[in-house]
């Protein structure tokens, strides 16, 4: 939101660091969302730099009882780990998901930007009606880039709920990924035989290594 | 499909109880199988070996045996299932009958390669949804704060809506003009057809020139809709009737009244 | 609750004093009500001394963003005084969207530069000017290039804001009617006959009542 350009010079001098480290804290503190470094900047005095004071104040809490962590682009405290047996009270009931929905998700956060029609490949059936619907609902999937390929079909990504729902920093950091990716395993391999969807293979490739690349 | 060739070592009577009812156990559980590929993936674990090794025509087997035995037990296969089956039957001809020189399709084995890979995505997919979902989550192991926005309230009111909310607005919209045309329009539109038979049987009548706007269908003239449609409609009429000798057109002047009349013998 | 007396010898040893600061820290954090030392002292492991450690975790915030506040007899975590100012954005109050205006942005989402008239002729109930200034001052739509036809009607767009908080890349990314029919988004059709009349009578009211809600 606010990408202005830096001020040569400010009419009013920025706070002080250790000022603007006490407001980055108080911002997160005050929210459960995660907040973006353009929101903290937003929100702060004319002239802070939101990310210098985020580093500073992940480091002070380090080893604490609750932890500044980064959830996509966004930043958010959360409780340490290793307590979350202290806090039975305030644990929610998620709704069970059904084992397709599981799936379903496990296959676009892996293999995202991802179609429908590929889906339907891995899993070897139809992506049955409210499975995406439940997974859009719950704000664990959106809607991505359209694939530039013949119908240009409607793309799935996972979304910064995702990431902070399972404690991920960003979609590099899902489980074993690296792995996968060395076993070839999430290639969208076409049936041999099938000579006319190597142009799709290669864009569904670009696309993915474009989706992971931008989380850096 | 898959039942011809089968008959040999299909033989019913030949396995064991704890065999058949290990089988009628999976047939049983069909409604559990998330599809044909679920079943291929359960099928697998028998073989107790790396995905990567697994004998794809001993699996192709496993799967035409099951097929064949769900038949017997006279229980409906969803079609997928079936067509699986024909597939791997296929697949299975292939691989055990030498290739063909001049067949330019993929061999046995690239397809049987194509399978194990398929198999061995799915299950990584399973393992990676697995470990997801064992993850420390938030509101089970880690949580968010209990007490957001603290401070005194300046209530401000901004409205807001999902995405879900915008498109079930936007299919509710187009969904409901999708019917439109298709009831209504039927009784707006004037075929040629009609529009040749009334001709047909006016031209008769008309031996001198007669403008063609008058032979346009009672109650066919005010609704400006079934005007544009009545008028095309005889107007390709009339082309058609001179183009086979029937009557004869005449124009005025650019965009003045068309007249028409009958062809004199 | 728990005020059993000093166990003269505990079986199982009391954490070290830093990691009960830490839970302390984390459970005064993810609690929704301010916790009493009783409290504490029960939802910590035996032999836990949770007024000692909150001692130290009140000193350690000292002058720093948030703080470790006394609220009658417990105890909890609030922004310090003086950053109150950065909080006022946490106190707006969403309300969803009238039907109306939602299919209205729909509508311009999926077929921008879109005039009035057209968003008229397809929702098939005219349009009230609170709808489209509601939208505008929500910064979802705003004026594209009037359209070179008589009268040279203003057209409309979505703005990027409006991709923003409905998470999307661009507007063509949005499915289309089949594929909102495939992932299960689309209600099912009702009846052809019984529903042309029903469905329009509905949205002639829902538009009459919009007008009169946008008069407020």
């Amino acid at each position: 939101m606010t990408d202005a350009p830096e001020p040569e010079e400010s009419l009013f001098q920025a706070p002080p660091m250790g000022e603007q480290e006490r407001m980055v804290e108080a911002i997160l503190f005050a929210t459960a969302e995660p907040v973006t470094v353009a929101e903290l900047n937003a929100r702060m005095p004319h002239g802070c730099d939101a990310a210098e004071a985020l580093a500073l104040l992940r480091k002070r809490y380090q080893g604490r009882g609750v932890q500044v962590c980064k959830v996509g682009d966004a930043w958010a405290i959360r409780t340490a780990r290793d307590l979350g047996f202290l806090m039975r009270k305030e644990t929610v009931e998620t709704r069970k998901l059904s084992r397709a929905a599981i799936e379903t998700l496990a296959i676009i956060a892996y293999h995202q930007p991802v179609t429908r029609a590929e889906i339907e490949e891995i899993r070897g059936v139809s992506v049955s009606r409210g499975t995406v619907d439940q997974l859009i609902e719950l704000e664990w999937i959106r809607f991505g880039r359209r694939r530039m390929t013949p119908g240009r079909p409607v793309t799935y990504v996972v979304t910064q709920g995702f990431l902070d729902h399972f404690g991920l920093e960003s979609a590099r950091d899902l489980p074993g990924l690296k792995e996968l990716r060395a076993a070839g395993l999430l290639e969208n391999r076409p049936p041999p035989g099938a000579m006319a969807d190597q142009g799709e293979d290669e864009t569904a490739e670009d696309g993915q290594s474009d989706m992971f690349e931008d989380e850096s | 499909m898959a039942d011809p060739q089968g008959g040999g070592d299909d033989d019913f009577e030949a396995i064991s109880v704890a065999d058949r009812v290990a089988a009628e156990a999976l047939i049983v559980d069909v409604d559990g199988f998330e599809g044909p590929l679920d079943l291929l993936l359960t099928l697998s674990r028998t073989q107790k070996v790396d995905l990567r090794k697994i004998s794809v025509l001993k699996l192709a087997e496993q799967y035409l045996t099951f097929v064949d035995r769900a038949k017997q037990l006279r229980l409906e296969l969803a079609a997928d299932y079936l067509v699986m089956a024909a597939w791997l039957a296929f697949l299975k001809s292939r691989l055990l009958l030498p290739p063909d020189p001049a067949d330019q399709g993929p061999s046995g084995e690239e397809l049987a390669a194509h399978l194990a890979f398929q198999l061995e995505r799915l299950q990584a997919m399973r393992d990676a949804a697995a470990r997801l979902m064992g993850r420390d989550l938030l509101g089970r192991d880690f949580f968010a704060r209990g007490t957001p926005s603290g401070v005194a309230r300046v209530r401000r009111v901004t409205h807001t809506a999902t995405l879900l909310d915008l498109m079930q607005a936007y299919a509710r919209i187009r969904t409901r003009d999708e019917f439109r045309p298709f009831v209504m329009d039927r009784d707006k539109v004037f075929t040629m057809e009609q529009a040749l038979d009334r001709m047909r049987g006016l031209i008769g009548f008309a031996g001198d020139w007669t403008q063609l706007a008058s032979y346009l269908p009672e109650g066919w003239e005010n609704d400006p809709v079934r005007r544009r449609s009545a008028t095309a409609s005889t107007f390709a009429a009339s082309l058609e009737l001179a183009k086979q000798g029937q009557i004869e057109l005449r124009q005025g002047d650019t965009f003045a009244p068309i007249q028409i009349r009958r062809k004199p013998e």
